[in-house]
Parts: structure tokens; sequence; C-alpha cells
């Protein structure tokens, strides 16, 4: 046991102060305005109020710290994009996840399992390939390995996917992890907390003031503020703010669900995703299966759960491993996912002065977060866009210039 | 499972129908200028609300128009696909509704 | 606990008996035991280690609601033993016990306790090095049961249901609502989690009656997993999964019994009064010899009613309040003598030397419920019943979208407003008292009768627009009324003690004061406090432990309870078994007519789509690339044959027809000759290829044209929607899986093609690209002149039933000329020789023609199709990449399929597809380049997988018979 | 159901050309009929079953041999305008029997056993992914058809839950 627990052991009181100051009103104006209290909104306001020195920051949120998109994903963080621009940008927030408990001091449970994207056809095997070969040239570990390999890796999958998808490959990448989603929240709130930024929850901004072209304020359901920069870090609610402010960007909103099982003596070590049967799955600390699939089929801003997707998940989690028929699962829930033409975000500044945007995040933000936070934090501070998100940023799509991660499309979150 | 009402073979999940996306109506591309038309390519109207949308029931590859409020997932009306030449009315529900009780539908004209 | 004479236990057959094991110990049970029971009969002292601290845990709920008796049994991991049948020879263990149950190593965590606060493992272990040792300890000690990686797929008979009335729960209002519903008409499902439905409590002729009626069908042992949309209701039973379909739900699945929470309350021998009266009363265990009843509502002095009436002897009552109501029950307990100790809650329960409960502390309390400091009270005992309050089972309710209010009165929350067609009853409606359930049944069940499903799902309706039917009145009963003189709920049944383990959630070990110093650190609201204090999330999710919780947490911020709100209740209600879910798991897969033929041939198959198709034909003798290349010689040389039956095959009728095709298609075909094919590309509206195929005009109103396999079934779905969009007078059939297609190709293909038909031929009469009707082999066919692969060739297109009569002629007549059949792999070598790309492969998501060359097929001039507007954008912005032909010097090392070409250290391109020429004697390949590289002649790097590069050079797309000689008249072997 | 003759046609004025060949087709969408137009020598067996599917489609089967099937499918090839030939080589099968609804219960979600069959109604549906046409010949049999690709898929699919329901399973009926 770490010594740092005793402290626990020899005081009567429970020695740990907030983590969050509460706020009982918002001030008349601030520096900085983020809306979305969720990992990505509060890691740029981290690394604002560290990096930049700007602390008169203020995070609102409609609901509760880290309850969206961050409080629901299955928390897998991988750089083994297709892109040159992918890849750079996705590396180095791995590089960052690796320090970030050290630097919060709270334990984020980022743990390296490894990442095995499955390839069930010969056309999957090439993309496998494509993305090895990319990633090789980045410096990124990942490679394009053969059935052996992956049955040597999992012992317990079933090659033969019950006969109906051989499994022929995958791609193998090292660094693939999972984490505690909710820490990561928690850990750049508090850290921002400490440095003096504002966090206000049950706060719903309810419209955005505009003058000669330039942000000047907000308002909220708490009152107005004042402010010439403000940060939309919302994914899943993007356009909502967006309408306010009478910007239009290709992306739209479809629910994406996921499924955890009764805790399980741990007997999965690395994270499996396969593409054919769009299944992902990883054993968290707790000994749980925590499972998602592909993105619901049509639009929807609400988060129901629908019985076909337990059905379908359960289906093909069997192909996979069909020892699990007697493992229960225990929960289901959804998030709602920013999606874009191009399966890339949409950062950076956009037309109105003053209004920066972080969005667009599909089904992968999770494993963004700090990288967000850096490049963001950037790019509202200087009022430039970071070098690491050029490839991003809105207007690509007026110009017909796509990232091309579409090709990789497939449910590898 | 959700419940989708196809104006020809009735009430079925949804799972037996295709999602076609909103109905949406371009700039005239002959005199549109490339930004209308980029617009019109990429950009959707994201937003939660009353909709819409193309929908097919797969089995009869028959395609159809629903009202559909996004946020609670609701099918306020149906629309044969020949509708959207007629000219749909705006998409607010009062006006739908109103307005399709008034014309009623448009007379069977198998889509397919 | 201990097992009473005979006749007790309502469920037992005495008549047979049954041995099992448990930790490797013999046992003995009876048929009609449950595997808790059949331990607690036994008198084992304890049955489970707890989740965190590996305290000994015994029975607390008995139905299935806690994770105290969660068991691994024959293989199966975390088996509810409060709900199993226990049958002979069962061999049963303990869960997550490091050397089993009694001896569990782990159980030193419990004096740990200190150390390890809320949230204990955020705080420590992180350092980057010596995370991964952490970790390794931490998923050793954490899951519960263990899952068997031997044990086999199970398929289970998953199926659709269909109801007027689905009711939720077999209690006296559940009852009364299948009975009313059946009465008013309605076909009615009747579901409840218990093995046998007793009735629990409601009059026996109603339970008769209820099995008697025939429009009621009765299900035990069936568990509402979870609601879903439009009246949806997954029902979970042993063996299968129903999806039942109801047109109105009624909710009466009662409340659930709440702990009290005092220190050492998860001893074993502390549990929930109805807990003990199930035991007792369906499998004739008795709770203890000396039993305490903590009270604080009515229901424990019935409880002692019913243990009295089995010949338990309840020692004393410990009566939390001032002012017990004065029932008949509470007189009937003091004319027995018991004592009641008023105004005192149990303080800490004491542990006896074999680690179950001793005695019980309880201390005064005064009018507020405050501890008062008066000395506790010791009263021995064996067995501890808590009494004290209940929560609504609305789990389900609030999924399907009904809001819950919390009732000061009741202490509980209660429906506020139901969404329409569905309907609540009973406890869940805040109504204890027997009558008043049975009426309320009554009123929700003739209701529900008479809610159809609302117009929007009558087909007849579907052309009038629908409104949804606006929520129905909340719950018609006032608080009075369903309160009446009762008090069910004590309003904080919580006590603090400074050593703690106060035990709020059994699952996750959590004490009162995590939860407060949960909240201390800011995590103060309901869903913040759940996500950092894990409070909840157990396999139970909280049936017992949130609304304490919130109890708690309402102390600390200052509020009441209904400010706080309940967190989101999401399926399932108890975790249902993956087995269930996956049902029989159905995969379609689709067979060419040929099918049966190429498996004749020793076709190796490949997948694509949901087809299969040979991916070359073994030969004996012969290894995959000696076949392949045969394959290929034989096209080259003779003649061979390919089934392409898996391309989209669409027929467009109509005096629009081509209007429609030069729409769709970036080529122009209303002006193509009757009796010619033309080569079509797709594109989407942003002006990227997304399909291509060969468009055949059979007569002036009549197009038959071809799709990519993988596209065909979305590309005639959209060619759907965009006539119907378009209103173009034609109409579209996809005859995809009603036509056999083969091509038939080589040099020698005309003269055996000659032998089986009455085509002519003749360059004159058929040129290439040319298409003719005639039969074939006798067979009505299409017979289409075309050139994938570079030699002279016929796509011959006839009804699926003749596929196979066709191939065997073709192969007959075939053979003599050095025939073979050829696969996918074959036809991808001969195509890459004559530089055809293939869409998806040599192309990806944003090829646009300019980058693929493809601008010849298309016809700008045109005054509409789909894309054209981006591709004079796209014009202008010029190609990001070139798709272009690569030659290798080396023949040594091959590069792969999507392996990069490196220019000055940077990423230029990639390979799109590559194979090694017998005809051409080098190797080929396609490859998408950056622009400013794409000349013919400008020498490429490769990179290879082990980081080597290999030479190439850019080179004219098309390598084989680039004059196309071979389609010219005259041209044959 | 080897010996039996399929065609289907489309388009504005295909009902007219079945009428003009003795065929009267159901009136209402996604309906279906026997028409006697096809009775000849064998009787009753005889008897066309004409399908409406939508609006303006229409699928025939019958004996092979009938000679109202003979005729039209010489005829349908040269129709005239407005009547389009559809291809019909689908796979059909026959289900009937006590446990029929059970089967279909879990091979499909649709509620066949709430169907008004006086309606005659005709089903487009999916029955374990696979598009299928279902026509309720009342007395709990029912026929219906699948794209031939799907029909060795489905019809060994279905084959095995009949047998899992106590039913016995004839094999491909194509």
């Amino acid at each position: 046991m770490p010594y740092r627990l005793l402290r626990f052991a020899l005081s009567r009181k429970h020695p740990e102060p907030r983590m969050f100051t509460r706020h009982d009103s918002l001030k008349a104006g601030y520096d900085v305005v983020i809306i979305g209290a969720g990992g990505h909104g509060l890691a740029a306001a981290y690394y604002l109020s560290r990096d930049h020195g700007i602390r008169n920051v203020a995070v609102l949120e409609k609901g509760y710290l880290g309850g969206g998109n961050t409080g629901r994903n299955t928390t897998i963080i991988r750089s083994n994009y297709l892109t040159p621009e992918g890849v750079r940008f996705y590396d180095e927030s791995v590089r960052l996840w690796q320090d970030l408990a050290v630097d919060f001091d709270l334990n984020l449970f980022y743990s390296t399992r490894g990442h095995y994207t499955l390839a069930h056809t010969d056309s999957a095997m090439r993309t496998m390939r494509w993305r090895a070969e990319v990633n090789k040239h980045f410096g990124v570990r990942s490679e394009a390995v053969d059935a052996a390999f992956v049955k040597r890796g999992i012992p317990s999958i079933d090659m033969s996917c019950g006969g109906h998808a051989p499994i022929l490959g995958a791609l193998f990448h090292e660094p693939g992890a999972i984490a505690r989603h909710d820490a990561v929240a928690w850990g750049y709130g508090r850290g921002a907390d400490r440095r003096g930024v504002e966090i206000h929850q049950q706060t719903e901004v309810t419209g955005i003031r505009v003058q000669g072209g330039r942000v000047v304020g907000v308002d909220t359901t708490r009152g107005h503020i004042a402010t010439s920069k403000v940060l939309c870090a919302v994914a899943g609610f993007t356009p909502r703010i967006l309408d306010m402010i009478g910007l239009r960007t290709p992306i739209y909103v479809h629910p994406l669900q996921a499924m955890v099982s009764e805790p399980v003596k741990p007997w999965l070590d690395p994270i499996i995703v396969s593409g054919s049967l769009h299944v992902y799955v990883s054993q968290t600390a707790r000994g749980e299966l925590v499972m998602g699939a592909s993105l619901d089929p049509y639009e929807l801003h609400s988060t129901r759960s629908t019985l076909d997707f337990v059905e379908g998940l359960s289906s093909h989690m069997l192909d996979l491993f069909p020892f699990l028929g007697d493992v229960k699962v225990n929960r289901q829930w959804a998030g709602l996912a920013d999606m874009t033409p191009d399966f890339a975000p949409i950062m950076g500044v956009t037309p109105l002065e003053g209004f920066y945007l972080d969005a667009g995040w599909g089904t992968w933000g999770f494993k963004a977060t700090p990288v967000c936070g850096k490049t963001m934090s950037h790019t509202v501070a200087t009022g430039r866009n970071h070098p690491l998100i050029e490839g991003f940023s809105l207007d690509r799509f007026a110009h017909y210039r796509l990232t091309g991660e579409k090709g990789a499309a497939s449910v590898g979150h | 499972m959700k419940i989708m009402v196809c104006p020809l073979n009735g009430p079925r999940p949804v799972a037996e129908f295709a999602y076609g996306g909103e109905v949406r109506r371009g700039p005239d591309p002959d005199t549109c200028s490339d930004a209308e038309w980029s617009d019109h390519v990429f950009n959707r109207s994201g937003s939660p609300g009353l909709k819409y949308e193309w929908w097919c029931h797969i089995a009869s590859g028959f395609w159809f128009v629903a009202l559909r409020d996004t946020t609670r997932d609701a099918v306020l009306a149906t629309y044969r696909a020949d509708a959207v030449r007629r000219g749909l009315p705006p998409a607010a529900e009062e006006t739908a509704t109103a307005d399709a009780v008034r014309r009623g539908l448009p007379p069977a004209g198998d889509a397919t | 606990m201990y097992r009473l004479e005979a006749p007790a236990g309502d469920w037992l057959d005495r008549s047979r008996p049954l041995r099992f094991a448990f930790e490797g110990r013999e046992y003995p049970g009876y048929a009609g035991d449950t595997i808790s029971s059949a331990l607690a009969a036994a008198g084992v002292p304890f049955l489970a280690r707890s989740f965190k601290y590996h305290r000994p845990r015994s029975i607390l709920s008995f139905a299935d609601h806690d994770s105290n008796t969660l068991f691994q049994v024959d293989g199966v991991p975390n088996v509810r033993g409060d709900v199993t049948w226990l049958r002979e020879g069962m061999r049963v263990s303990a869960i997550n016990t490091f050397g089993g149950l009694a001896g569990d190593k782990a159980r030193v965590l419990d004096r740990f306790g200190r150390l390890l606060p809320v949230g204990f493992y955020y705080k420590a272990f992180h350092g980057r090095r010596l995370f991964p040792r952490w970790e390794r300890m931490f998923r050793a000690l954490t899951g519960l049961g263990e899952v068997s990686l031997n044990a086999a797929r199970q398929a289970t008979p998953k199926r659709h249901g269909f109801c007027d009335v689905l009711v939720i729960g077999a209690g006296p209002s559940g009852l009364s609502a299948a009975m009313a519903a059946a009465d008013n008409g309605a076909s009615v499902v009747l579901v409840d989690e218990a093995l046998k439905i007793s009735g629990n409590g409601a009059p026996p002729a109603l339970l008769a009656a209820v099995r008697g009626a025939a429009s009621i069908s009765l299900r035990p042992a069936t568990v509402a997993a979870g609601y879903y949309a439009d009246h949806c209701v997954a029902l979970a039973s042993l063996d299968r999964l129903t999806k039942m379909r109801a047109k109105a739900v009624v909710f009466a699945g009662g409340a659930i019994e709440q702990p009290a929470v005092f220190r050492n309350n998860d001893l074993p021998g502390v549990m929930l009064a109805s807990g003990a009266l199930r035991l007792m009363e369906r499998h004739g265990v008795a709770p203890g010899r000396r039993v305490v009843v903590v009270a604080a509502n009515l229901e424990a002095y019935e409880a002692c009613a019913r243990l009295g009436a089995r010949g338990v002897t309840v020692s004393a009552i410990v009566e939390w309040r001032a002012a017990p109501e004065n029932g008949p029950a509470a007189a009937a307990c003091i004319a027995r003598g018991i004592p009641v100790i008023q105004a005192h809650a149990p303080y800490e329960a004491i542990r006896g030397p074999d680690g179950t409960v001793a005695g019980l502390l309880a201390v005064p309390v005064n009018a507020a419920g405050g501890v008062e400091s008066g000395a506790p009270r010791r009263i021995d005992c064996d067995a501890i019943l808590m009494s004290v309050g209940w929560a609504p089972a609305a789990q389900l309710l609030l999924q399907a979208g009904g809001r819950m209010r919390f009732s000061e009165a009741l202490q509980q929350f209660v429906p506020q407003e139901l969404p329409p067609g569905i309907f609540a009853a009973g406890r869940l409606n805040g109504i204890y008292d027997l009558e008043s359930r049975l009426g309320d049944g009554r009123r929700a069940g003739s209701a529900a009768a008479h809610v159809g499903f609302s117009a929007a799902s009558r087909p007849d309706a579907a052309d009038e627009p629908r409104r949804p039917t606006p929520p129905l009145p909340t719950v018609g009963f006032d608080e009075e009324l369903r309160v009446g003189e009762r008090r069910p709920s004590h309003p904080f049944p919580i006590v603090d003690h400074p050593d703690g383990k106060n035990f709020v959630d059994f699952d996750e070990d959590l004490q009162v004061k995590d939860l407060e110093n949960a909240a201390q650190e800011g995590f103060d609201s309901s869903e913040l406090l759940k996500r950092y204090s894990t409070v909840g999330m157990g396999p139970s999710q909280g049936k017992h432990s949130n609304m304490n919780a919130l109890r708690v947490l309402a102390r600390f911020r200052g509020v009441g309870v209904e400010r706080l709100g309940l967190t989101t209740a999401r399926p399932m209600y108890h975790p249902v078994p993956m087995k269930l879910l996956a049902g029989r798991s159905f995969h379609p897969e689709r067979r060419t007519p040929i099918d049966a033929q190429h498996a004749a041939l020793g076709a190796v198959w490949m997948p694509a789509g949901n087809w299969r198709r040979p991916e070359y034909y073994a030969v004996p003798g012969e290894s995959r690339a000696e076949s392949i290349e045969a394959e290929v010689h034989a096209v080259r040389s003779g003649v061979g044959l390919i089934d392409v039956g898996t391309l989209g095959k669409i027929e467009v009728h109509g005096p629009d027809a081509g209007e429609l095709l030069d729409r769709v298609y970036a080529g122009k075909f209303s002006g193509l000759k009757i009796g010619m094919t033309r080569y079509g590309l797709m594109l989407d509206e942003s002006g990227v290829i997304v399909d291509d195929g060969v468009i055949a005009r059979l007569a002036a109103e009549l197009y038959y044209f071809t799709t990519t396999t993988g596209g065909s079934a979305t590309v005639f779905r959209e060619l759907l929607r965009l006539n119907a969009l378009w209103g173009l007078n034609c109409a579209l059939v996809n005859v995809t899986g009603h036509r056999a297609a083969v091509n038939f190709t080589g040099p020698a293909s005309r003269d055996v093609l000659r032998a089986l038909t009455d085509v002519d031929l003749g360059d004159a009469a058929f040129p290439y690209l040319a298409v003719r009707c005639g039969d074939v082999a006798g067979v009505p066919a299409r017979l289409m002149r075309v050139g994938f692969v570079g030699e002279l060739g016929y796509e011959i297109h006839v009804p699926a039933g003749f596929g196979p009569t066709l191939w065997r002629a073709l192969y007959e007549a075939g053979r003599p000329r050095g025939l073979r059949a050829f696969g996918v792999e074959a036809q991808r070598v001969l195509r890459l020789e004559k530089g055809h790309f293939i869409v998806g492969q040599d192309t990806d998501g944003l090829t646009d023609p300019f980058e693929a060359n493809a601008m010849w097929a298309v016809a700008m001039q045109k005054p509409f199709f789909v894309g054209q507007r981006s591709l004079k954008i796209l014009a202008a912005r010029g190609p990001r990449q070139k798709l272009v032909g690569v030659e290798l010097a080396e023949t040594a090392r091959l590069p792969k399929e999507c392996h990069l070409i490196i220019d000055q250290g940077q990423i230029a391109g990639r390979i799109t597809s590559i194979a090694r020429s017998r005809a051409l004697n080098k190797s080929i390949g396609l490859a998408m380049l950056s622009p400013e590289l794409a000349q013919v002649g400008r020498d490429i790097q490769i990179r290879i997988e082990d980081g080597g590069m290999v030479g190439g050079r850019v080179a004219a797309a098309i390598f084989y018979d680039p004059e196309n000689r071979r389609q010219k008249p005259g041209a044959a072997a | 159901m080897q010996n039996r003759g399929r065609l289907g046609l489309k388009g504005a004025r295909a009902q007219e050309w079945l009428a003009a060949n003795g065929v009267i087709a159901p009136a209402a969408a996604n309906s279906w009929t026997l028409s006697e137009a096809g009775a000849g020598t064998e009787g009753a067996t005889d008897a066309l079953l004409v399908a409406r599917l939508g609006t303006s489609e229409f699928f025939v089967e019958g004996a092979a041999s009938a000679p109202a099937m003979v005729k039209m499918s010489r005829l349908l090839d040269s129709a005239s305008p407005g009547v389009y030939p559809v291809t019909r080589e689908d796979w059909g099968f026959e289900l009937g029997g006590e446990q029929v609804h059970e089967v279909l219960a879990q091979v499909c979600d649709v509620n066949f056993a709430a169907l008004r069959l006086d309606a005659h109604p005709l089903v487009m549906t999916l029955m374990i992914g696979v598009a299928v046409l279902v026509v309720p010949l009342g007395g709990l049999q029912y026929r219906m058809w699948c794209d031939p690709t799907f029909g060795p898929y489905l019809s060994e699919s279905l084959g095995a839950v009949v047998i899992e329901c106590g039913g016995s399973y004839t094999g491909d009926r194509g």
C-alpha cells in the first residue's frame, strides 16, 4: 500500500478538499467562455490557465460535469489512423495521455492493452496494411498481422467467427489503451479549478451575442456574460449552439450506443475491434466487458436505448467469443455523436471572429481529449489555428479538401 | 422497437426501413455559385426538430416521406414520394397536419 | 437459519431430496429449493464474500435483488442463487474468493478498510512506472465469477410476442389489473420474475380466476428486462427472450424493500423481513431461533404475525418510531407478548464467534429521529429482520418515459405523469393496503384494455397525418387516499457510527461516510455521486442503495430528496445473459445459381459482401499461385469461364429510361444505339466515384445494366428514390438474384460459343460492345460483348434457373480448347493487365474522375447528372492524386497492395493493385500518386513491410494490348 | 414447388393487360386473389394466384402448364407500352400447421396471427434478414417467396426452426 493512503487512516475526518469550487453566481464577464464541461472543454480550460496564463475563464455546463460523451464513451485510446494529419494529431494525444495521471496527481487507470482491428475480408486486410504503413511512417507502432498472430494474441477467440466471417488478420496497434473516462474530466476540471477557472454546472447557454461580426457575449439560464472569445465544445449538441449564430456546418447527429456486462474475472487483455461484425470490446479494471457497435442508423437527438442494439451486439460478441453466452449484460446506454462527411473533426477558428469550434467528434472524441485541450487553448489564446489542426478546419468543405479518413471508415473507435 | 408507419405497408418496426436523410432542395446548379453549391453538398441542418425525411421500406422498395420530430423520434405524418414534387408544407407540425388533412394524400402512384 | 419441520415450505417437495456440493462439500436439499434456500437450510453460515472488503455475506433480499448470493455453478459465473432452482449434483462455489470462501485470503482487506475510502484508487498507484504493477494486482482482485473459455455456443429460440395488455408483476394489483383487462376483452400477458406465482397476499380466488382466464397468459420466472419504444418490452425467461409488443402496459412491479443502514448491517443473519418471509413460507427455512425485527412500518408487525404462524419466535421488535400505527397486527404482537422497544434505532449488529449476527445494539432516538446519547441496549439474537421502508420498482416506468415525483407523505417516489398506454398500479403507485391495491389494479387494467394502438399504427390510417395523443392525466389517487393511516417508509432509516461499516450499497461495499466523503469532494449531485462512488453500479443496479444514497446526499446538501431527483434508469432491470439476447443469430448468405458447380470444381471461397465467390479453383498438385496463373493463362491463350452473377443487374423500362440513366450516370445513354452497350460511371453529389457498370440498350424503352457486387442493393435503392423524386415515366426492376451471369472469354471464346448458339457472332453482326438476345445452349440469353479482361469475350445473362445448364454447356464445350473456370484472383490480374480500375480498391472514398483518369466516361456537356456541378468545382481545384500504372524492374520482392510510395521522405502515394504478369513477364500495378510525380517514365520508390525500398516506374495504365487489337475484327485464335 | 410457373409485370397499364388476358387482378394494393383464369384440365389446383405488390406491380403464379400461364409468358416479352415484364425466378415455400405462428414469431416481427384474412392481405417484410413476399392462404397455411439467391439460406434456416418446433422440413422446394 502506498504511504499516501495512510493519511486516510490517520485522520478521522476525510482529508480531501473539494475538487471543484461551487460558484453561486456568474461574473459579469470573462476573458474566455467555454461551452461544455466535458473532457474537451475542461482540457481547453486547463491548458489555457496552465500554459497561456488565461485564468479568467468560465466553463458552462447545462448538465453536470463530464455527463455527456465523456462519461458515455467506451474509453478506447489509439492513434492508428489513416491520414498523416490524423496520425500526427492522435499520436500527440497518446503522448500527452501517458503523463496525464502524474500531471493531475489522479489515477486515470490509463492502461495500455494493445488494440486489434480484425480483418475478415481481403479488402479489409488491404486497409489494415494501409493504416499500418502510414502509422509506421510517422513512428506509430502498428503492424498488419496475420491470422496466426491474432490467435496467439487472443487465444480464446473463434477465428472462424462461427463460420460466418473468418478472421484473415488484423491491424495490431501496440499503444492502444483504455482509461477511466470520468476521471479524465475530473482531473482536468480540478486542475483548471485550482488555477482559477470557474466551472458552472446546471448553466445552459441560451444565446450568443454578436456585434460587428465578432462575439461580445453569452446569454445563459443564469444571466448574461460579456466575453470576446467563446469556445464551443459540446459534441452531440453542436448544431444547437451553431444555430444561435447562424453558422452552417456538415455536422449531423446520430446516437451511439454501448453496453456493459456484469463483472467477471479478467480474461480479455487487449482491445478488440471488428469492422465487419460491428463490435468493439475491452475489459475494464472492474472486470466488466465494455462493448460497443456502430452508429444508430438514423438521426436522433435522444439517448434512448434500443433492444435491437443489444441483440445484434450480443450476437456478434458470441461470434467472436462463443463461450460468453451465460455472461450477462448489466446495462446499456447511449450518447450523441457529431458526425462529419469525412470522419474527421471540425476544429479551430470560424468565420465569426472570437468564436472557436471543437466539434464533429463522431465516435472518437475521447482519445483526442488532451490534444484538443492543447491545440484549442493555443488557438483561442492566439486567435490562429494550431498547426496540428490545420487539416480539420471548417473551410475544407467549401474547398472540397476533405480529409482522407473516410477511407478507413469502419467501427474503429 | 420503434414503429414506423409506411403509407403502403402500414406499421412496421423501423428495422424494416432504410433512412434516406432529410428531404432537401438544392440551388439551381446552373446559376448558383460554387459556395452555394458546396453548402448544399456538404452542410446539413443538424439541429433537432421537425424534419421531412426520406424513408424506404426495404422489402417492397417503397420510398416515402415522413415528417419526424428528431428529438422525440416521433413520426407525425407520412406522405407518398410525389408529395415532394408537389411541394411539402413547411415542416411545422400544425401546418403539416392541417395541410395534409386538406389535401388528403397524393393519389396512389407506385414509386417503384 | 434452519429448516422447519414439514409441512412448512409451500414450494418444497420433501419426497424428493437432492444432494449438491458447495465449496467442495456435499449438502442436502429438496426439490423446490433454490441454491440459496438449500444453503440456508443446511445452516451454512455465509455464502459469499463482498466485492471490495471481502466481508462474509449471506442472504439479504432472497429475491435476486442483491449481489450477496451470486455463485459459480457448474462453470457458469454470477448465477443468482436466490432464484435458481436446486438441481441434483449441482456443483456450487462462491465467487471472487482467494483460496475458498472460509479461508479467503483477501478478507484481510476488511481490516484495511480505513485505508481504502471512496475513490481511493484515484488517489494513488499512478506513478508511470508503478501503475502497471498495481494494475496487475487490481485485475487479479476485481471481477466476480469466472468465465469458462471452453463453454459451447448456445442458440436460444428468441421470439416476438404480441398482446393487448402486458401486466408486469403478479401481486394483488397486477392480478386484478390482468383480470380487469381480460374482463374488458383484452388479450393479456401477465409476467412475474418469481419462480412461481403465489399471489403475494392476493385473495386466492383472484389468483384462481386469473389462472382460469383463457385470455390471460400467466408467465412466472419471466423478467421484464427493459422497456423499448412503442410498448415493446424485453421479457427474459430461463431459456428464451420474448420481444413483447403490447398496446398498453401496466406496471405493477410493486416496491423493493429497503435496508436499514447501521453498523454491520451486512452481517450474515441480517435480512430484509420480506426476504425472510419468502425464505420461510416458500422453502421452510426459518431465519433464526431468536429473531429481532427492526420496525418502522406496519409490515413489520404483519411479518411478526406470519413468523409466529410458522412457529418462529420473535424475541423483540425494535420500533424506530415513537408513535407507530396501532393496527390489529401491532395489537396481536403485543398480545403474543413480543416486547416492543419503541423509539429505538438499530445502532450496531454484534458479530458472533462464527461470524454471523449474535445480537443487536439499539439506541434511543428522539422525536426527530436523531440518535439520543442514552446507553445502547443489547438484545441477543441470531437474526435481525429489517422492515423499515420501500422503494418503487420504477425502473421500467422511467424507461417508458414516466415522470416521478417524491411524495413527502409516503417518503417514496410516485408516478407524476405517464405516457400514453402506460399505467402504474399498486405499491408502485404508493398504495399499500390490500383493498386499495386490488382497486387500483382494476382501475389500471380496465383503462389499459381501452387503449388501442394510437392511430399512428393503423395501416388504414397511414394517410391521415397523426398527432401524438396527449399524456393521460396523472394517476387518479390523492395523497391521503394513497397513504391512509400507513407510513410505509421511514424518512431516514440511517444511523451514523464512528467506526462505519454501516453499508448503503452492499454490491460495492459503500458506507455512509463514503458517500458523504464523495459529496464533500464535490460529487454532490446524484449523477456525479453515482459515478465517483459507484453507488448503484453493481449487479443489482442500486435496487437497495439508490434511495438511501439519495437520503444521505440530501442530508449532506441540506435539501429535500425531491430536489435531487433520480439517476437515469436504463435497461437491464436484471442482467440478461447474452445467449438470450443473441437468440439464434442468423447470418444471411447469398449463393449464385451456379454455386454448386463451383464447389464441384474445387472452388476456394472468398467472401464478397454476403455472397461467396471462388477466389480460385484448387487443382490437385497445383499451388494457389500456380492455379491462378493457369487460370489467367487459359483466358489469354484459349478460353476461360467465370461466374459474374454477383454483379448487380437492373432493368429500366419506359419512355424516360434513357433520361433517368443520363441523370444518374456521368456518361450519355439516351443516345446509345439499340443493341449496344457503354461503360457507366456513377458519382455522388460531391463528384466522388461511387459505382460503375455496363449499360446495355435492349430496346428503345428498355435498358439493362450492371452494378458492382457491393453496390447493387444501395445503387438500386438510390435509383428508386431518384425516380420517385423526379417522377420520370419509367420503372426500375432489380433482377440481380433472378438472373445468372457468366463471362465467357478468351481468344477461342467465339469459336466455342458458335456451336452453342444461333446468334450470329460475326464481327459485323456482333461487334465489340454490342448486346444481343438469343438462345445459348437452348437457354434464352442476353449476350454482351465486353472486354473487361482484355480478351474477346461474352458476358452471358440468363434466368437464374438456367444458370447451371448454361455453365455446364459452356464448360464442356470449352474443355477441348483448354477452358478453365477462373476465379476472382485471376480476374484481378487480367483486368490489371488491361489497366481497368476496381471501384473501392483502386479508388477510395474521395476519388473523382479526374484523379482516376476516367473523364472519358463523363459527358460534361449533358444538361444535368449527379455530381456534374461538383466536377466543375473539382476541375478548378485540380486533382490531389492521380491513378497511374506502375511497372517494377525487380521481381524478387513484390510490394503488396497499400504499400506506400515515398518521395523525399514523404508519403507520395500508395500501390492500389499489383500482380506479376506472366503475359507481360513483369510486375505491374496501379498506384494513387501525387500529381507532380504522375508522369510516365518517372522513377518511384515503394516501401515494403520490412522498410526496404523497391524501385518502380510510372507507366501508361494499359499494359496489355494497348491498341485493343484483341477486340478488332478478325481477332481470334 | 417445381411445377409452378411464375411471372411478373409492372407499369401503369399492367392491370389492363392482365384483364385483357382474362386475369382479374385484386383491386387493393398489397392483396391477392385466386383467379380461375388458369383453370384447365387439372381443375382448381390450376387456379392462378395473382398478387398485387404495391399498386402497379403484379406477380402471378400457377401451374407451369396452365394455358393462361403459357400464353401470358409468351406475350409478356413483347408487351405493349406501359406494361413491363419482371423476371420472377423466386424461391417459393409453403409453411403451415399448428406451430406455424410460433415459427413465424421466431423469424419475423410481423404479427401474422392478427392479419384480417378476409381482406386477402399480402405481406412484404423481412424474414431473418431476407425480403420476402408472404401470402396467408388461410387455415394456418402460408405461401412465401424470396430472391432465389437467398433461397438456400432461408429454407435451411426456417427448416431448422420448423424441426425444433416439432415440424418437418421437406428440403429445398425452389
